[in-house]
């Protein structure tokens, strides 16, 4: 892959993921955390395109960006009244929170660039994967999918019990 | 110089763990519960990142398909974690889960 | 099957039919059914009289006999004996049509009998289904052909005996006498069974007819001594039935039963079942097992006749008389005078049977006053009863032209003639005893027929507390109260009372038996029951002919007449012939011939003592009553002891209460005490070590092994302390030391990734 | 067919399972039905039994078809234990002479059981659960022709037996409970021990194949492993086996020392578990012996006649003497079984057919007739609530057929004739004295017959003849009529006996004249297998006839 507009533009996502989590992580005001891991959500999906998973990425897009970060928002206006302006998250632990955060990347980086057993297949994936996902999806992998399914409407109905304002009884 | 201008799985890799580095800090330090949670999103993305790069990589679909159901949970998790949350902002109003430790004993 | 013998399954069910049908349906009959006893016993006895007609009447054959049996349990091909059967049958011959027509004619009187004189009971008809099934049972001893159904029959009159004497049940004096009675009974049965026992063990049979055959042929494997036992053993049933010595104590308080139950049971066919069964099985007793027959009979008559002379209750002194005649007959058996005592069995159970009957008349006239000394100067208001009581007195005494004189001066000649043969002295004990009981027995019911009948009528003379005290007791119903002091009560009973007594009266006079009033061998009873040969004759076993019944062909071939076939009854030269004639047809065992031959030799001494005897007898009561030369009271004074001896029946039940009854009642309590303290203690005890080793093992478990538990806990605690200091509670502590445990195990991997391991 | 009437109570317990606790009725109906048709089965295998065959042994060819009848045998577990070979345990039924008399027996006791279970109030769904189970288990010990089967079904009794008295007892039933519990278990473990033993001294002729079948033990040439443990030429070990065996199922019947666990069982446990207990448990001990002991060891039985027969006459007079001395009446008859029992085995010990087919009819007749007297105990115990005999005085006027059921019953257990108590006992006195080797003891035995009429005979004049006692447990009223009536104290129901206690006891009371006059039916099945019993017992038993 060497081509040069195809690496300007992979490495162009990459900031933008890289800082806007990096901004997430650092800034002390929740909205702003907020609407910048919407940024860190698309730079993401746009990495999932370079990877040939434009489905996934399509998915990520849809699921993250229209559901848990809106998810999130509404948590963050639940539990906060968004008319103060001193929305500040305190944090705990910096010291050694940035020490472990250094020496994590530090070692995965280095393991990774250590590491010579990385062999690429010959045959990389090319083009999209939409059909193959149909197909693996209602072959090899019905049964998680169902109970992914499962899951997640278990997970949603319990949600939606557990964040119910009145309850019964109480 | 190659080793910039030719897109290879480390640079995933690289921002893969980059992303886990964050996720990890906004986990330990951040006392409000929902950038705790935001933390938690930004390590399954890193992870979703690597089963992609490594499928992509490697030709198979399993990564592809374990991306996908990671996503279906994340957003499961979300949906839990958050009414969770605000059941606890309900109970000790407030989001702070460093002051939330009346499991200690 | 012979026509006979259809008949007497007929006689047999008949009563049984009679039980049934009242037991279950007296009460929605009319009169409660009675019609129905009496009819279906007027029926046995029609049929029975029949039988009667066609074998002693009409044929005339000492050796007639029919017999036919089923098999009633069938043991398959059993191993070491081959095909087994258990048998069932019946037999006819003299003896026993003869005893069936004398069982249902007295059944089928006291029947009518009860009809009067149980009027108003509340039980009424049960009382009559009782006495079906007591003549059931006691057809079915008469018929049977073999021991096991005898047993059976046996134990059967015991229940219906039982059933009888309870009949007022609600007296306790009556439960426990009818207790008593069926105690005493099984007793004397058991002794029986095991008799039977030896019987089966040798034979692999029950029937008569086979045990004999097998004996004479000597195929008997134990000694002799194992078949003296079997006989007395077999003795022991008529001991407890017959009311012998020591076994007599239940008979007189039977007479708590209704009067007519006692005439029936008490009196004429039960009691007499013992002495038939030993007639029975004559032919297979051996001398000794005689000896011991001959020696109880002769205590038991002794005996009674005491005690009969002091008893106050009209109904005990027949009771005991009782008692003294069966001993009789028990002694003729033992001392081989088999017709003779056959012979006092039919005439006493008519005389005795008139007697109760007659009681029963004037303590149903009396109003249930039993105790004779309250009675008298009945002669005038009740003269049927009079006659006819009076004619079975003197029969029972034994006055000449009576049938009792007849059959007892049989037994006692053939006592004198025993003693003679056996030559010893102690022998001649039992013609002594005899004789003796004879004057008793002349002497106490001179005395009953006295104050029952002559002087005047000393009713009021009752005292009246004694009369609730100590009588209660003796009256037959309770419901009746007891205040009839006055004398104006008294008057003759009903037809259907009466006619009994003029019938049974009747049938004891002498020429009903023997045209010959001095002498009863002469007549046609003792012809028909000539004494059967033994089979068990010590001198020579094996040779010993079978059976009266097989000896019978030879004997038709040698006397062609028929009233010369019994030729023992000839007293002359014809049975002396046969009887020193060893290994004769008639009687091939020597002491057997010798002891007939002897007994007729006596006949005439026989005769003149007993006469004298009864005379002296009646002399002396009416000495004592009659004339009051001597009082009573002042001679009962001088000799208390013995008046007291007698009085109290020799201390019977005295001694049984205090031996056998506290005997076992303590041994019970023992036992009890035993099984609940030593036997369930050991297993308890054994529980209780085992539970005190628990104890012990527990304590080991708390000090040592729970020790160790203990010891793990409290370090697991302490460590526990120290390290809880780290649980913050908060979660991202929590997620602090996670990473940093990560972040140790890459920092261990590297170590060994860059020292190339 | 067999294994239909061995399960058919466990499936009326499921469907009572399935029945809500409130419908007390529909469970007693249940029951009923499911002990009818047991009744049913009962009497078509009776139908279709033919007496000629004889069990006991293998019929030709070492296969139990032509000996044995209804049959059913396939192999239920099969377990490899390496090194020790193979467990091969068949699920093996049948029926010989000698157990299609007990089958009867309990199919008519579990019937009336179930009858007289209706005045149970408490749990009833419960209780009749366990009865059922109870019911399975006793019919399936005595068809059970394997002998881990048997032991399976043997140990199941007990279980329910330990919760019917521990539960619905009297007022000491946990003590009662957990002594018959493990008085029987004791006996029971050292049943397994030779047990096993037994499986690998034996092989059965067909397979060649070690087998826990008692049809091939019961014959001897398949002893013919050399060097096993119960080996013929064991001799030590023999006899060990058979004491220990005996010793379990002594327990069982009660015998002599072993039998303090029957009166405590028996006062305690309700009135349809003392019939079950009774008429049917303590026949389990003799059948043992007569099925697996005796069989088995042939001559260990034969060196042991003279003692078994002694404990037998124990037990009798014992037994008898016990009696009298009891004041509860249901201890009395409690005690009287004992003595009961003690003619069987001394019918047994005599060794020959006489004595045996005395001693199974007994065990028949015991059944019926202690069924009887228990029942009728528990007729006056739940109306006057006390048992003590000298509580009660002058009944038979008051209570007629009562009194009149009573007399049939204690004249039938103290043998007389007519009933079919009587013909037992004499054919076991005919067996044990024709045999010389226990003749002495039958002369002893004999006595049993007077105590036992002194202690039956005296309870009833206590109880029913007399007059009404001061201290009586019940009220003496003067009617409109004026007749007496007696009155006791919170009873509702019917004085004399009720329509469902004549429907228990009238068919007893017939079966007990039907079989004392006509024995045949039961004689006549038993005959055949007892006569090859006597066989195969006899190199020993010919030798001294």
């Amino acid at each position: 892959m060497s081509n040069p507009t195809y690496t300007v533009i992979f490495y162009l996502f990459a900031a933008i993921t890289v800082c806007s989590a990096a901004f997430v992580v650092f800034t002390r005001n929740v909205i702003y955390s907020a609407f910048s891991l919407l940024f860190t959500f698309f730079g993401v999906a746009a990495l999932y395109v370079f990877l040939s998973a434009d489905f996934i990425a399509v998915t990520q897009v849809v699921v993250y960006v229209g559901g848990i970060l809106v998810l999130l928002l509404f948590g963050v206006m639940f539990t906060n009244s968004i008319m103060q302006t001193g929305q500040k998250s305190e944090v705990t632990h910096v010291v050694p929170g940035t020490l472990l955060l250094a020496g994590i990347i530090g070692a995965l980086l280095y393991t990774f660039y250590t590491t010579h057993g990385w062999m690429p297949s010959e045959t990389t994936m090319q083009g999209s994967i939409v059909e193959r996902i149909g197909f693996e999806t209602m072959s090899r992998y019905v049964l998680p999918f169902e109970m992914v399914s499962i899951l997640l409407l278990a997970a949603l109905i319990g949600a939606a019990f557990l964040a119910r304002f009145d309850k019964p009884g109480k | 110089m190659e080793q910039f201008t030719t897109i290879g799985l480390n640079h995933y890799l690289t921002i893969s763990a980059i992303l886990l580095g964050f996720g990890l800090f906004a986990v330990m330090t951040r006392k409000n519960a929902i950038v705790v949670l935001m933390g938690v999103e930004l390590i399954l993305n890193a992870a979703n990142i690597n089963f992609l790069a490594f499928s992509k990589f490697n030709g198979g679909m399993e990564g592809v398909m374990f991306a996908l159901f990671v996503i279906v949970i994340a957003a499961a998790e979300a949906a839990i974690a958050l009414a969770i949350v605000i059941n606890i902002f309900k109970l000790f109003k407030s989001v702070d889960v460093s002051s939330i430790d009346s499991m200690k004993e | 099957m012979h026509s006979l013998i259809q008949l007497s399954i007929v006689v047999l069910l008949l009563p049984l039919l009679s039980f049934v049908i009242l037991i279950f349906f007296n009460r929605r009959l009319p009169r409660r059914g009675d019609f129905i006893g009496v009819g279906i016993l007027g029926a046995a006895f029609g049929i029975s009289a029949y039988i009667f007609w066609s074998v002693i009447v009409q044929t005339y054959d000492p050796a007639f006999r029919v017999a036919w049996d089923f098999t009633w349990i069938d043991l398959g091909n059993v191993p070491g004996v081959g095909p087994l059967q258990i048998r069932m049958g019946v037999v006819i011959d003299n003896l026993t049509s003869i005893m069936l027509a004398m069982v249902t004619l007295i059944s089928l009187l006291v029947h009518l009998y009860s009809t009067g004189y149980m009027a108003g009971d509340k039980n009424y008809g049960r009382y009559f289904a009782f006495l079906g099934i007591f003549t059931f049972s006691m057809l079915g001893i008469v018929l049977s052909d073999n021991l096991f159904s005898i047993y059976i029959f046996w134990e059967l009159v015991g229940l219906s005996s039982y059933l009888l004497i309870g009949f007022f049940f609600e007296k306790d004096s009556a439960a426990d006498a009818q207790k008593k009675a069926f105690l005493a009974n099984r007793v004397g049965d058991i002794g029986m069974w095991l008799g039977i026992l030896i019987l089966y063990s040798q034979f692999h049979t029950f029937s008569f007819e086979q045990i004999y055959a097998n004996l004479a042929a000597g195929k008997f494997a134990l000694s002799n001594a194992w078949l003296t036992a079997a006989g007395i053993l077999l003795f022991m049933g008529c001991v407890g039935k017959s009311a012998q010595f020591p076994l007599h104590v239940w008979l007189p308080d039977a007479m708590e039963g209704p009067t007519p139950v006692s005439a029936l049971i008490h009196a004429a066919t039960m009691v007499a079942a013992g002495v038939y069964f030993v007639a029975r099985i004559f032919v297979m007793l051996t001398p000794d097992a005689l000896h011991v027959i001959a020696f109880i009979g002769a205590c038991t008559a002794f005996m009674a006749a005491t005690i009969a002379i002091t008893q106050n209750d009209i109904k005990r002194v027949l009771a005991y008389s009782t008692v003294s005649q069966l001993g009789y007959m028990v002694l003729g058996l033992g001392v081989g005078a088999y017709s003779a005592s056959l012979f006092h069995l039919v005439t006493h159970a008519f005389f005795k049977a008139c007697l109760f009957l007659g009681s029963g008349a004037i303590i149903h006239a009396m109003h249930h006053e039993q105790d004779m000394r309250w009675m008298g100067g009945l002669r005038k208001h009740m003269p049927w009863t009079f006659a006819t009581f009076t004619l079975a007195t003197l029969a029972l005494a034994g006055l000449p032209l009576t049938s009792g004189f007849l059959s007892k001066d049989a037994i006692l000649a053939g006592a004198i003639g025993f003693a003679k043969v056996e030559g010893g002295g102690i022998f001649y004990l039992i013609p002594v005893l005899g004789f003796f009981s004879a004057m008793l027995t002349a002497f106490y019911m001179g005395r009953q027929i006295w104050l029952v009948f002559f002087g005047e009528s000393r009713t009021h003379l009752k005292p009246a507390d004694n009369h609730h005290a100590g009588h209660h007791a003796h009256d037959s119903h309770a419901a009746h109260s007891d205040d009839h002091h006055a004398y104006h009560g008294v008057h003759e009973v009903s037809w259907n009372m009466r006619a009994p007594l003029v019938i049974l009266a009747a049938l004891s006079v002498f020429f009903v038996y023997s045209p010959d009033p001095l002498d009863g061998a002469k007549g046609w009873f003792m012809k028909m029951i000539p004494t059967p040969a033994t089979v068990v004759g010590e001198a020579n076993p094996q040779i010993g002919s079978l059976h009266a019944v097989t000896a019978a062909p030879h004997l038709a071939g040698v006397v062609p007449t028929a009233e010369a076939v019994p030729a023992v009854a000839e007293h002359g030269a014809v049975a002396g012939e046969h009887g020193e004639a060893k290994g004769g047809h008639l009687y091939s065992d020597s002491r057997q011939a010798e002891i007939v031959h002897a007994g007729h030799a006596a006949h005439y001494t026989a005769i003149y003592i007993s006469s004298i005897m009864v005379v002296l007898g009646i002399g002396l009561a009416f000495v004592v009553y009659v004339f009051g030369i001597i009082d009573p009271d002042k001679t009962a004074q001088a000799i208390r002891p013995l008046y007291l001896f007698s009085l109290n029946k020799w201390y019977w039940d005295e001694i049984y209460d205090a031996t056998f009854i506290k005997g076992s009642m303590v041994l019970a309590k023992m036992l009890s005490w035993f099984d609940t303290n030593v036997v369930d203690g050991i297993v308890n005890g054994v529980a209780l070590l085992v539970r005190k080793f628990a104890f012990v093992n527990d304590s080991f478990d708390k000090h040592v092994v729970d020790g160790m538990v203990n010891f793990t806990a409290f370090t697991v605690n302490t460590t526990g302390a120290v390290l809880r200091k780290l649980q913050t509670g908060k979660v991202q502590t929590y997620v602090a030391m996670l990473i940093l445990v990560l972040f140790g195990y890459f920092v261990f991997y590297f170590t060994r990734l860059i020292r190339g391991i | 067919m067999l294994s239909l009437i061995v399960f058919l109570p466990i499936i009326a317990g499921l469907v009572i399972l399935a029945v809500p606790s409130s419908q007390k009725q529909i469970i007693r109906i249940v029951s009923l039905l499911a002990a009818l048709a047991q009744g049913v089965l009962a009497v078509l295998i009776w139908r279709g039994y033919d007496p000629a065959l004889p069990g006991i042994t293998a019929g030709p060819g070492g296969s139990p078809l032509g000996s044995f009848q209804f049959v059913e045998k396939v192999p239920w577990i099969s377990l490899h234990l390496g090194g020790f070979g193979s467990l091969n345990i068949e699920y093996f039924l049948g029926v010989d002479g000698i157990s299609i008399t007990m089958v009867i027996l309990t199919a008519l006791v579990s019937a009336i059981g179930v009858l007289s279970s209706w005045t149970i109030q408490k749990q009833v769904k419960g209780y009749f659960i366990l009865y059922n189970l109870l019911a399975s288990a006793m019919m399936g010990c005595f068809v059970a022709l394997d002998f881990f089967l048997f032991y399976v079904f043997w140990e199941i009794m007990l279980l329910p037996m330990y919760f019917l008295i521990g539960i619905w007892g009297g007022p000491n039933r946990e003590y009662a409970a957990i002594k018959f519990f493990l008085y029987t278990l004791f006996g029971s473990v050292f049943m397994l021990l030779v047990m096993i033993g037994l499986y690998f001294s034996v092989t059965d002729p067909v397979t060649g194949q070690h087998t826990f079948s008692l049809v091939a033990m019961a014959t001897q040439t398949n002893f013919n492993i050399p060097g096993a443990i119960f080996a013929p030429e064991n001799h030590l070990w023999r006899q060990i086996a058979f004491i220990v065996l005996f010793v379990g199922f002594a327990i069982k019947v009660p015998m002599f020392p072993f039998h303090t666990w029957l009166p405590d069982a028996h006062v305690e446990a309700p009135t349809p578990i003392s019939v079950i207990l009774a008429g049917v448990l303590l026949k389990l001990g003799t059948y043992g012996m007569i099925r697996i002991n005796f069989p088995l060891f042939p001559e260990v039985f034969h060196a042991s006649m003279y003692v078994i027969g002694i404990f037998g006459a124990i037990n009798i007079i014992y037994g008898a003497f016990c009696a009298l001395a009891q004041q509860d009446l249901k201890k009395m008859v409690a005690y009287s079984s004992i003595s009961h029992m003690g003619y069987v085995l001394l019918g047994l010990s005599a060794g020959n057919s006489e004595g045996m087919v005395g001693a199974l009819y007994q065990m028949f007749n015991h059944g019926t007739i202690t069924a009887m007297l228990f029942l009728l105990v528990g007729v006056i115990y739940d109306r006057a609530h006390t048992r003590q005999i000298d509580k009660f005085g002058g009944l038979a006027s008051y209570m007629p057929v009562y009194a009149a059921v009573v007399t049939v019953a204690w004249f039938a257990s103290l043998g007389l004739p007519g009933l079919s108590g009587f013909i037992s006992e004499a054919l076991v006195f005919v067996g044990a004295f024709s045999s010389e080797t226990t003749r002495p003891i039958a002369m002893v035995s004999v006595l049993g017959i007077v105590f036992g009429v002194a202690y039956l005979l005296w309870s009833l004049q206590r109880m029913f003849l007399g007059k009404r006692k001061a201290d009586a447990a019940y009220d003496l009223e003067i009617g409109t009529d004026g007749h007496e009536h007696i009155h006791f104290h919170d009873w509702k129901g019917k004085l004399d006996l009720d329509g469902r206690e004549l429907a228990m006891l009238v068919p007893l009371v017939l079966i007990t004249i039907f079989l004392g006059i006509y024995p045949m039916p039961v004689l006549g099945m038993l005959t055949s297998s007892i006569n090859k019993l006597v066989q195969v017992l006899s190199p020993v038993v010919m030798s001294q006839m």
